[in-house]
């Protein structure tokens, strides 16, 4: 699974959670990004694509983001790219997009876990049919 | 090809009890263009620097990859070391393998795979960094203070006193704030003005300080050490350079009937007029509402009055004069705009507040607030310093004191402490009894909130040595019977109702932000809470500062405060821009977004989302400079990095130098390869 | 249609624009026409047929068309919602365009059409029409025609998706995205894809791979649509061009709605509207995140 | 080679679920998931569709799909590792193809069987047996006969059914025909039914002289003129029988392996021609729908002496902007100073 994470509020709880000695599911594979304003839903397809079968993104809660407003603007996005793939039939529980502050590396372990434990209930991503992209014969793909 | 050096540490055990080390190393060295990778028991060490100098050296290396603790701790010494051994400190990347590895796992398998991972993902992003300069920005050493109350008053005194020119800027025609309105002042009862006058006057005779008083920023642009301030001088209709303050103008004008803001209403004033006799400058203003010669023009009649022409001997009355624009550039700015006061009325600026219906919207005569009671106390005042009560002048024997009105009061829509009015409602029952001998102070109260150098010990002299009764409750409701106020609480110590009759009510009324600071903080790109006090950038770290760099706080605009408390948060923005303008240039991280010219269509949604404003148009022209195309432009000294503006952009024509598309895509690949 | 041609022909004359976009009947249906002569305007016409969205041919991309000199565009209400966005991104000044708006009561599915305009055969995006009197427009011609017959079947459509388990959907979903042979009609039909250089073709890095897999075909539909977000003005034209049926309409349908329902934002013909992707409030819902 | 036989409509159901029952891949019109006519590939026999609705798409995705791997590779310690696609292909069939479709991979044949030869085309060129369909009614965009072909065209078949009471008279065209009947022999007889007139539309266009002007007028303003209306979507492309354009692309999965593939491409659009300096040399629309029409009237006829294109009229119908290809041959012929009596639609 991959975490993209803001680096003053989440990257820096997950720090709290370490030197916290929380233990957690190895599961996880952390982006340091600047703000959540940075974080394109083509991070979030393409590690699906690679073979992720479960995503987190998580940053600064409202209000306190470093800059102002990236994650205000990067929240409208989210919810967007949210509902869009409830309508294409995702499965909702591969994706987890949470506010982590700084302060609450407790949290962070929360939602390791249970986005571990919910992706493992649902097995591997198989969405996408990888042999397709080797086989890729028209015929085999034709609806 | 890319030549990069991996190395791995144990951290003592911290690692390597987890982590199986040296085979994160081993694993490293097959990674694709690793060329050396080795571990080593502390690698923040002076030995484990040395490893790294020597390998950058040896094997021309063209990226390195620390394995060790977050970057938080080290990232800035590796880069150093970097740096050090010739190599661009922007081609070093942490791997965090202790703090999100080593520490929160305990198989050691798992852990180990999983530190190999984060290790691949280093190399994969550190092949696509890029060397990258850091940014370095001239400042303008001058600063803009907004607010000439006692914060503006000292903040400016100290950046002048420490070198640097100063632009002082107040919305009123005199400079003091509340603090000249104040008789005296606790713990110390020493007299409001007599300590601040001689500051003022300091102000505007210091050479380095420029005062801009009848004044208000327009707008500001630009970025630290470089903000371009628009600043609206209103008409005084006086010419400030020639008036010499001598009062004939105050004296001839036959407007008289203008209520006096300085005394919170409780005298009048002329149209023109000094806001008090010491005020800084001691020039007058036209009151434009209200003198009658303006008034009258307005309504197409011709020159109604003209009695402060005449009286003026030198000419120094300007009915031209128009509001005037003029722009500075600064390097600093401090914000010191202060407060105001609420108000119990019915009519209040924000629906999320209420006023207080139980006592009568403020409709009951002599039921004042406690600045109305400073300008009764003051010796300058409309009663000459006698407690009198405004509606009929007479000497109250009974006043009841109420804290906490609109403070912590969440019905009211404020539920934050004002701090100092457990303080000045002491020091009021104190002056009362000290002017009004045979005068009975009572004062309910939620707490008493004295926790100050000499405060405790101030409060207790109220109760103890001038007789005021403290009464711990509320008061439920206040009704006018007759001649005096029916005051009706509950006394919870006693635990019983007690009804009061009062001659005189005064308010302890919360301390809110100045109207208007919402524009302000909108043009200086700084964030304020929910009530509208101005937000600092860190609460315990970082606390005149504000999220745009080169924007000080001081004073009350970020929160309620008492004198000592403004003066000292007003000195620290001082030494925070004093020490902004002892740089040669300032530097800045590399992390800023680059415009390719080349793709981007000119739709401008990054700089709608940009929250520094740092985006810009640029028009890209050809050899004849005819127009092809307006593209959009990052300025990097206001840039600070939080690449929004790359996420945003449909084409991807923008990049955030450190955190660039190509670099996350090789992250990505390289976790899940 | 007299009127229409009278303007267009005084507009050529008189000299204000060098060229009128508009439809003509063509030997398959009606189609888009470049009048550049006064006499030409006779060509004009505006019927049910006139299907195709023409501030397409005001973007900036078109240059073989921008070369012909100042336009006049004959623009449906819709039509100038796409005109009020190219606006809004800087795309095209105010003053370099004339718009003619048409009244305009429906148009068909197909420009060949030769049915009348009944609930088989208008055009999904007429459903609820709000604007059969053009606003944003310089001269406006034509009587006011009905409203337009109601079929809400992409209505119903999305409704029936929505109700649907998850699963269901997301076979539905990749059956069509299987047709997909990523030739991006979709892109280059659209009035406001406008980007000089398409995230698709952007190589370094290669986000969205142009093969047709779907992993790579996901990623551009989604990519596709949540770039459109809040820009789409519905006209369809992604939908009727894809060689291959996939309904591109209907998630860029279901997307308005998302907008509508998240952020009570629904397209508009004003320019001067803020987009709701590049805006927020602080109170915006977040159910989703924890 | 122009024997022909009769099958009954019930034989050719029967001929094809047996040739489903021993495995071989046949692909056919059929209704796609929306409801439109596609070729597919066959599963059941009930599932051909052999009325007039023309498949949305051409044949061409069945010898080049729109992807299509290559190669592998892999990074090793010496270097790169790469593994081919395998090239083996069982013979396969089309049944029903419409004569346009089938002229058209026929026509791609002239430049994929070169020097060097397109294994990937050939493959599956080699191993196909295509049995044709004569078309009984003209569709909306039809226009086989302007470019010299016909409704009951045999060229790209090596059988073509016509269609007749009860049946198809069944047109043998090559040995590989000739091979298929006689291997499924039970399912012919012979007849000497009458063959229906096809349908008629348009006289052949002028080509030689279309082709002299194409030569001529490379910088004519017809091009201007012509583009206006094009908004360079490529869809005409996408559904032509006879386009074969593709780009090569690598695409990488992790750090140090992926695939080499090849997509179909459109000339259509700026990226076809985009060089890495910058330049491009056919920057605008004009230039690109001047393309179009040049590689199928001018260049490949000149090269391979073969028309590209064979008429089948789904660029007519698909076109979202009414571009016309009838409407450009005529006006071109019409510049060539030939007064044509070519017809216009019947």
């Amino acid at each position: 699974m991959v975490a993209f994470v803001c680096n003053w509020c989440t990257y820096t709880g997950a720090d709290l959670a370490g030197t916290s000695r929380l233990t957690m599911e190895p599961n996880v594979r952390i982006v340091r990004l600047p703000c959540t304003g940075r974080i394109d839903p083509l991070f979030i397809l393409k590690a699906l694509e690679r073979g992720a079968d479960g995503v987190i993104v998580s940053g600064c809660h409202p209000g306190d983001c470093h800059y102002t407003s990236g994650n205000y603007h990067a929240r409208r996005r989210f919810a967007v790219f949210h509902d869009l793939l409830q309508f294409l039939g995702f499965e909702e529980d591969r994706l987890t997009f949470s506010w982590v502050s700084a302060s609450e590396g407790m949290k962070w372990k929360d939602i390791v876990d249970d986005a571990v434990a919910r992706v493992r209930a649902l097995g591997p991503f198989r969405g996408y049919d990888r042999e397709a992209v080797a086989g890729s014969e028209l015929a085999g793909r034709a609806a | 090809m890319a030549r990069i050096g991996v190395f791995v540490c144990h951290c003592g055990e911290n690692i390597g009890r987890t982590v199986d080390v040296p085979s994160v190393a081993r694993a490293a060295q097959g990674f694709p263009g690793v060329v050396v990778s080795k571990d080593n028991k502390y690698t923040c060490s002076e030995p484990g620097q040395a490893i790294i100098r020597e390998a950058i050296r040896e094997h021309m290396l063209t990226g390195v990859v620390i394995a060790a603790c977050s970057p938080h701790m080290h990232e800035r010494t590796f880069r150093r070391v970097c740096a050090s051994a010739g190599l661009n400190p922007f081609l070093c990347e942490i791997a965090n393998i202790r703090e999100h590895c080593s520490w929160i796992h305990e198989d050691r398998g798992e852990a180990t795979a999983k530190a190999i991972d984060l290790v691949r993902l280093a190399v994969e992003k550190v092949k696509r960094n890029i060397p990258l300069e850091t940014i370095s920005i001239p400042i303008e050493r001058k600063a803009l203070v907004i607010g000439g109350g006692i914060a503006g008053i000292q903040a400016a005194l100290d950046i002048a006193d420490g070198g640097r020119e100063v632009i002082l800027v107040e919305k009123e025609p005199s400079i003091g704030g509340h603090m000249s309105q104040l008789s005296e002042t606790f713990p110390t009862l020493d007299c409001s003005q007599c300590i601040l006058t001689p500051r003022m006057v300091e102000v505007a005779q210091h050479p380095r300080i420029r005062l801009m008083t009848y004044s208000e920023v327009e707008s500001v642009d630009g970025y630290v050490g470089n903000f371009d301030v628009t600043i609206r001088k209103k008409a005084r209709k006086v010419d400030a350079t020639i008036c010499t303050g001598c009062g004939a103008c105050m004296t001839a004008c036959v407007q008289r009937k203008v209520s006096n803001e300085f005394d919170e209403g409780l005298s009048k004033r002329t149209a023109i007029y000094t806001p008090f006799p010491q005020a800084v400058p001691n020039i007058p203003v036209i009151d434009q509402m209200k003198c009658l010669r303006i008034l009258s023009q307005k309504k197409g009649k011709q020159d109604a009055c003209g009695k402060c022409l005449d009286a003026c001997a030198i000419g120094a009355i300007r009915f031209d004069q128009e509001d005037e624009l003029v722009t500075e550039k600064v390097g600093a700015i401090v914000v010191a705009t202060g407060y105001s006061l609420y108000s119990i009325g019915k009519e209040q600026d924000s629906p999320d507040i209420s006023g207080y219906g139980e006592y009568g919207y403020g409709t009951i005569p002599d039921v004042i607030d406690g600045m109305q009671f400073e300008r009764l106390a003051s010796a300058s005042g409309p009663t000459a310093g006698k407690i009198l009560r405004p509606s009929d002048g007479k000497e109250p024997k009974r006043i009841v004191f109420l804290q906490c009105i609109g403070s912590r009061d969440r019905a009211k829509g404020i539920d934050y402490c004002s701090k100092i009015c457990c303080m000045y409602v002491a020091k009021h029952t104190m002056l009362y009894r000290h002017k009004v001998h045979d005068g009975q102070a009572t004062v309910f109260y939620m707490d008493v909130r004295a926790n100050g150098k000499g405060y405790d010990e101030f409060t207790r002299r109220a109760i103890e040595e001038d007789g005021a009764v403290y009464m711990r409750g509320r008061v439920s409701r206040m009704y006018r019977d007759g001649d005096v106020i029916k005051v009706v609480g509950f006394d919870t110590l006693a635990g019983e109702p007690v009804t009061i009759d009062a001659d005189m009510v005064v308010l302890a009324t919360a301390i809110r932000p100045r109207p208007g600071i919402k524009d302000l903080a909108q043009k200086l790109s700084i964030s304020y809470d929910k009530h509208g006090f101005l937000n600092e950038a860190h609460p315990k770290l970082r606390p005149v500062e504000t999220n745009t760099a080169g924007v000080f706080l001081a004073g009350a605009c970020q929160a309620p405060r008492d004198i000592p408390d403004t003066v000292a948060t007003a000195s620290s923005a001082a030494a925070k821009v004093l020490g902004l303008f002892s740089q040669e240039s300032l530097e800045r991280e590399p992390t800023v977004a680059r415009v390719d010219i080349s793709h981007c269509a000119g739709c401008f949604t990054c700089e709608r989302v940009c929250p520094y404003g740092a985006i810009g148009h640029r028009e890209i022209r050809d050899r004849q400079g005819r127009l092809i195309k307006t593209v959009a432009d990052v300025n990097p000294g206001v840039c600070q990095g939080c690449g929004t503006c790359q996420a945003t952009c449909p084409s991807k024509s923008v990049e955030l130098m450190g955190f660039t598309d190509e670099q996350i895509f090789a992250e990505v690949n390289a976790i899940l390869a | 249609m007299k009127e229409l041609q009278d303007l267009a022909r005084t507009l050529l004359s008189d000299g204000t624009v060098q060229v009128v976009i508009g439809w003509e009947d063509g030997p398959t249906g009606a189609r888009p026409v470049f009048v550049t002569s006064p006499e030409g305007a006779d060509k004009l016409i505006f019927d049910t047929r006139c299907v195709h969205n023409l501030a397409t041919f005001l973007s900036p991309r078109r240059s073989h068309v921008a070369r012909l000199g100042k336009a006049a565009v004959v623009v449906k209400g819709c039509d100038a919602r796409a005109v009020a966005m190219l606006l809004r991104e800087s795309q095209i000044k105010r003053e370099d365009i004339v718009l003619i708006g048409v009244r305009c009561g429906g148009v068909q599915k197909d420009p060949a059409s030769k049915e009348p305009l009944t609930a088989a055969t208008v055009a999904d995006k007429c459903t609820g029409c709000d604007v059969r009197e053009p606003h944003l427009a310089d001269h406006v011609v034509g009587e006011l025609p009905q409203a337009p017959p109601n079929d809400d079947a992409r209505e119903r459509f999305i409704e029936e998706l929505s109700a649907m388990p998850a699963s269901e959907r997301w076979e539905f979903w990749q059956t069509a995205f299987a047709r997909c042979v990523r030739c991006n009609a979709c892109r280059e039909v659209c009035p406001l894809c406008t980007c000089e250089r398409c995230i698709v073709d952007k190589t370094q890095p290669r986000w969205i791979e142009p093969s047709a897999h779907p992993a790579a075909i996901m990623a551009w539909q989604i990519t596709r649509a949540q770039h459109h977000a809040g820009r789409c003005s519905d006209c369809g034209e992604c939908a009727r061009v894809c060689p291959a049926g996939i309904p591109l309409d209907v998630l860029n349908r279901e997307m308005a709605r998302i907008l509508q329902i998240r952020f009570d934002y629904t397209a508009t013909d004003d320019p001067e509207a803020p987009a709701p992707l590049g805006a927020f409030r602080t109170d915006d819902g977040q159910e989703f995140i924890r | 080679m122009s024997e022909t036989r009769f099958i009954t409509t019930q034989a050719l159901a029967e001929l094809t679920a047996e040739l489903l029952a021993a495995g071989t891949r046949v692909v056919a019109p059929a209704e796609a998931a929306d409801g439109a006519v596609d070729y597919q590939v066959i599963s059941n026999a009930k599932d051909v569709v052999l009325d007039e609705r023309m498949p949305r798409r051409s044949l061409r995705g069945f010898f080049q799909p729109p992807t299509e791997q290559v190669f592998t590779w892999n990074r090793t310690d010496s270097g790169f590792s790469l593994k081919p696609v395998d090239l083996s292909t069982e013979p396969w069939v089309v049944l029903g193809a419409r004569p346009c479709d089938a002229a058209g991979a026929a026509a791609i044949d002239a430049v994929m069987n070169g020097e060097p030869k397109d294994d990937l085309w050939m493959r599956r060129r080699e191993t196909v047996t295509v049995i044709g369909l004569a078309c009984a009614a003209m569709g909306p965009g039809c226009f086989c006969e302007l470019v010299g072909k016909g409704p009951a065209d045999t060229t790209g078949s090596d059988i073509l059914l016509r269609p007749a009471q009860g049946g198809y008279i069944v047109e043998i065209v090559t040995p590989r025909g000739q091979a298929f009947v006689e291997a499924h022999s039970a399912k012919f007889t012979s007849t000497d039914a009458e063959v229906q007139a096809p349908p008629k539309r348009y006289d052949p266009a002028p080509m030689d002289r279309i082709e002299a002007w194409l030569e001529a007028n490379f910088n004519d303003e017809f091009w201007q003129e012509l583009s206006l209306r094009c908004l360079g979507c490529g869809t005409c492309t996408s559904i032509c029988p006879t386009c074969y354009c593709f780009d090569i692309v690598d695409e990488p999965v992790g750090t140090s392996a992926g695939a080499r593939r090849r997509n179909w491409d459109t000339c259509q659009v700026g990226l076809f021609t985009l060089h890495a300096s910058g330049h491009n040399p056919r920057p605008e629309q004009t230039n690109r729908c001047r393309q179009r029409i040049m590689h199928k009237f001018y260049i490949y006829p000149h090269r391979h002496d073969i028309l590209l294109c064979t008429g089948c009229g789904r660029c007519v119908v698909a076109c979202p902007t009414g571009v016309n290809l009838p409407e450009i041959l005529t006006g071109i012929a019409g510049r060539a100073g030939e007064d044509t009596t070519m017809g216009g639609p019947a």
